[in-house]
């Protein structure tokens, strides 16, 4: 799979620094993996299946037949409380850009998979661990926005440890934000699908990501509404290993499908297959008003 | 869990039963004590500025939480009239959320509150107020019912967050907020929202997507509890004072950002000290909003609901920029 | 509470005979009580409260003002199975209306309560346990349907051991017929209520009682889907005295209230008057294209 | 349970074996057995047409239950694609129900089924094809998500009848079924329901409405079990053969009832014995069926559905007839 040129000049310092370590210790199984090795596999250990988190750009990269066009990406954070603890939050922001080669914790945009026109957003946990602050909600409504606007079905992945405490309310409001523009794109008749990865919890499980039509999950993803640590010290004791994975929820009739990376992108070409007639429908409507 | 309000509002009320017993001694006795009267009640006066004329948000924080503070009961119990609605259909009905149709005003209204307790019996029968997916899922079937209907929404927010327990997450706590979100998003009648005691999280913005948001002067309403903030942040639970201070979770900061509509201000001591009159307030405040929302069309309360939230945290945005097609 | 006339001819030989009898016993407590007494406390047993079953046309005296325009009564059973036991469906159903003094398992017609217009039907378990056949689904679907017509809020009492056997599948179709009806009525944003009362099972259950905005319960009535017996020969075991009633429901979610008989009234007047604007408004918008 | 269908046949498929070996022996030795097998055949053809030339009502309901009877996921199996959807998003996932996206004949279709088990095992993972509330939340949820994105719906029936247990009633199983005739009354695309096996009571309608109903030959389709039924007006289940044939559950008898739409013919032996070919029969007329409901407008085609219930069971009706209004 080769990097494509746009993909590779959006990387940035960052990915090529991350990029330079030649390999990486699978977390669940301790087996060392050659990270070239790791990527051919789609970051899957090649010895106990562990999914590992993707960036971004990988997972684009997994996806998109070829260009991706990014939807605000010039977006940037603000300030709005002043934060300051050890650091600013725009000192924070500034070492998250350096370390994960990312402006935000969204990379979002257009492009086709297997021929089919989707509106692609996809979380990264390695920007602030995910976090939804005002960035992550304005990219992903923009890019539902631009869904409804263009009859495009669109596809969000989750990664995230909930809402940015250093932007405080604001961060809680794109809840409230994302999910108006889901509202609409659902309105309308699009397929939204949402794919949760490791991990999915607090602001952004409780908003699109349960409020899609499909809900795929990846296999061992930790997914929850309040994160174990507070459960554990809420209720005083250890939680079962099993208790909000993928797999859990499955069972718990919460999700769709647990679908291995292998498979994704089939999966979600058939799905978005399933649903291409309506969208076909739905454009030529447009283009037999004009 | 001290609440520091408590703490410090306990010299003062003694302080009143002194002053309410002389008086009392007053008017049976020969002697004047007038004086004496004055010269506490001024006292008094001074120690309530003293303690209550500035609250740091920390102190805010306990205000909101404290134990005899108006509860969602309070204002439901001062409607015109009441009839409560129970359960999600299908599981269970949650006591932590108090809901039904109501008339304020003589308006139809579709009421919800989140319900803490005043006792331990009932704060263990209510959950303390923290609400489990049942309690949304009611909170849903609710709002649904009065958008077909066009009842519009009145919701009191008062939660320290939604419930974290085992049996939530088995029951999907997230989906069941994500729905309260997307039924509040969707529905064709004014929402009217009043952040009466502490407004926590996700679990409180479960009832709070409203046309109109109205916060009590000494409510909080944050991203997440101050422990909470200071734990994830700082893996410290006892900064709290310290997130209390940074998450600006105040109802003036929070005017200030757009993020509510409107501040009814509290007594000198807080919304308990005059409970009948805060609660009369926030109820007349309520009632004007739904008038100036009940003369917008369905279409035009919608597109401003959908743009009031749009906007939010909305800086630097380019419309749509397009980059990266170098290929 | 003096009977109307349109009421007292409504009644016919059967109401008289059962009328004749001057004293009933209470099925719960065993209290002795004077029918008069019964009748004039809502045929609720004056010592422990107990709910008697009650006539279709008490429910409708005790709570309609004055006239009630019937819906419907000429719709009479037919005999599709040609059905034959001990004896024919056409003498079972001759029999029923005989000892029942009504033609059928439910009474439905438009009146006012406390001023405010209403479509309302009754079920009565007299007449075959309130089973449900075409004649009792023909008849509610009229009574939505003109509710409809005229911008009504709808009321259903049921009483119902489930559908009747006798007229086999077209009983079971009676379910989505009443479901197809209650539909239209509520997407024109109608309040639609029911009033479960003892028993209210199998079909009537499954479908009209728990579609409607609220779901009134009367005291102690049983309500479920499958019968106690049923369940018990399933399970194997007794089941507690609890299960399945209103007030167990209650807990589980499943209703929103239960209301004592005395506070009926009252609390249906209360839920129109809460809905009554949006009707006031309907009409309007309708005079306004005449 | 005994099958009655089961004993029957099994004489038959002990000559089905002796047949086949004859022929397997014929075409190694030197004897011509031609005539023997021929004469076998010909009391092996007799045989089948005295036992499945006519079936009783009550023999027919033992074909419906036939262990090897063509269940859900056989024809689920048979389309061109399936992506299997779970959960009711809220407390479970119910493997008694069998649903997701998929290709019928190139048309994407959601397919929900009813699915029992073939043995024990699978029968309790199952449930006996017995439908707990959490899955007919998922028909509803399904039925809901397929109506937005304007994808038909097709149901296999196959059920004796809703779960029964005391959870079923607790998590408000009335409730469910309830909710699912709802939705499909609603939705706004082409629904061809087909009764496979057993389609007992509202556990089975909860699938049932649609514009096009299927019904196998041997299918069977009743407002109760002919054992519930008998239970019910004799209190004795053992009448269930009188029962059956007193019910008119047979597709014949539903056909000439207007109840359903079409019967798909079985092969003699029922059609457990050519399942290919009655699973691929039965497709083609599903797909027939949404190539034709495809045509219609959306409006047209929830009006024609509302008709075609309206008018089941309305005999001797007045549209309107006004009495006793005479005080
Ligand atoms: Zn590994
Ligand atoms: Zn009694």
């Amino acid at each position: 799979m080769p990097m494509p040129d746009w993909l590779r000049s959006r990387r940035g310092k960052g990915a090529d620094t991350r990029d330079a370590a030649l390999w990486s210790k699978c977390p669940v199984c301790g087996e060392v993996l050659y990270r070239r090795d790791l990527a051919a596999n789609l970051f899957v250990c090649t010895k106990c299946e562990h999914h590992f988190r993707m960036h971004a750009y990988d997972r684009i990269n997994m996806l998109i037949d070829g260009d991706f066009t990014e939807i605000g990406a010039a977006v940037q954070a603000g300030d709005p409380l002043e934060w300051v603890d050890k650091k600013t939050y725009p000192v924070k922001i500034a070492g998250d850009k350096e370390k994960s080669g990312l402006s935000e914790g969204v990379v979002a945009g257009i492009g086709t998979m297997d021929g089919f026109e989707v509106a692609l957003g996809v979380m990264d946990f390695h920007f602030r661990g995910g976090t939804m602050g005002t960035v992550v909600g304005e990219r992903l409504t923009m890019l539902l926005e631009e869904a409804r606007r263009r009859h495009l079905p669109c596809i969000i992945f989750t990664a995230s440890g909930g809402a940015r405490m250093e932007e405080g309310m604001f961060a809680l409001m794109q809840m409230a934000k994302t999910t108006a523009a889901v509202t609409r794109l659902m309105d309308d008749g699009n397929l939204f699908v949402t794919v949760l990865t490791d991990p999915t919890t607090g602001g952004v499980s409780a908003s699109f990501a349960f409020e899609s039509d499909v809900v795929v999950a990846e296999p061992k993803a930790m997914i929850g509404f309040a994160g174990r640590r507070v459960i554990e010290q809420t209720i005083r004791q250890k939680l079962p290993d099993q208790f909000q994975t993928a797999e859990f929820l499955l069972e718990k009739g919460a999700i769709d499908m647990v679908v291995d990376r292998h498979d994704l992108k089939n999966t979600l070409v058939r799905l978005l297959q399933y649903t291409s007639q309506k969208q076909v429908r739905a454009l030529q409507q447009v283009q037999d008003k004009l | 869990m001290n609440n520091s309000i408590v703490e410090r509002e306990r010299g003062l009320l003694e302080l009143e039963r002194r002053i309410a017993e002389l008086r009392n001694a007053n008017v049976s006795q020969p002697v004047d004590m007038s004086a004496e009267i004055a010269a506490l009640q001024q006292k008094y006066e001074e120690l309530q500025r003293e303690i209550f004329g500035h609250l740091t948000p920390w102190e805010k924080v306990h205000m909101a939480r404290h134990p005899n503070r108006p509860t969602s009961l309070d204002y439901i119990s001062q409607l015109d009239r009441f009839d409560e609605l129970h359960g999600d259909r299908m599981f269970r009905d949650d006591p932590a959320i108090v809901a039904g149709f109501a008339l304020l005003h003589g308006r139809p209204v579709m009421v919800m509150g989140q319900q803490r307790g005043r006792d331990t019996k009932e704060n263990l029968r209510r959950n303390f107020g923290m609400v489990t997916p049942e309690g949304y899922r009611k909170v849903q079937r609710l709002a649904h019912t009065a958008s077909r209907l066009d009842v519009p929404i009145v919701t009191f927010i008062d939660t320290k967050g939604a419930d974290p327990g085992i049996t939530s997450e088995e029951h999907a706590q997230s989906e069941a907020i994500a729905k309260c979100l997307y039924e509040f998003t969707e529905a064709r009648v004014p929402i009217v929202a009043s952040i009466i005691g502490e407004g926590g999280s996700g679990g409180a913005l479960a009832l709070g997507i409203a046309d109109h948001v109205i916060m009590l002067e000494h409510s909080v309403y944050s991203v997440a509890s101050p422990e909470g903030c200071a734990a994830i942040l700082w893996g410290d639970a006892t900064k709290a004072e310290e997130a209390a201070a940074r998450l600006k979770l105040t109802a003036a900061d929070l005017r200030a950002f757009g993020i509510i509509d409107e501040i009814v201000p509290e007594p000198l001591g807080g919304a308990h000290r005059e409970p009948a009159t805060v609660v009369s307030t926030v109820l007349g405040s309520v009632s004007m909003a739904l008038q100036r929302l009940g003369a917008m069309s369905t279409d035009a309360l919608r597109e401003a609901r959908y743009q009031k939230y749009r906007r939010i945290g909305a800086w630097e945005t380019e419309r749509l920029e397009v980059i990266g097609t170098s290929r």
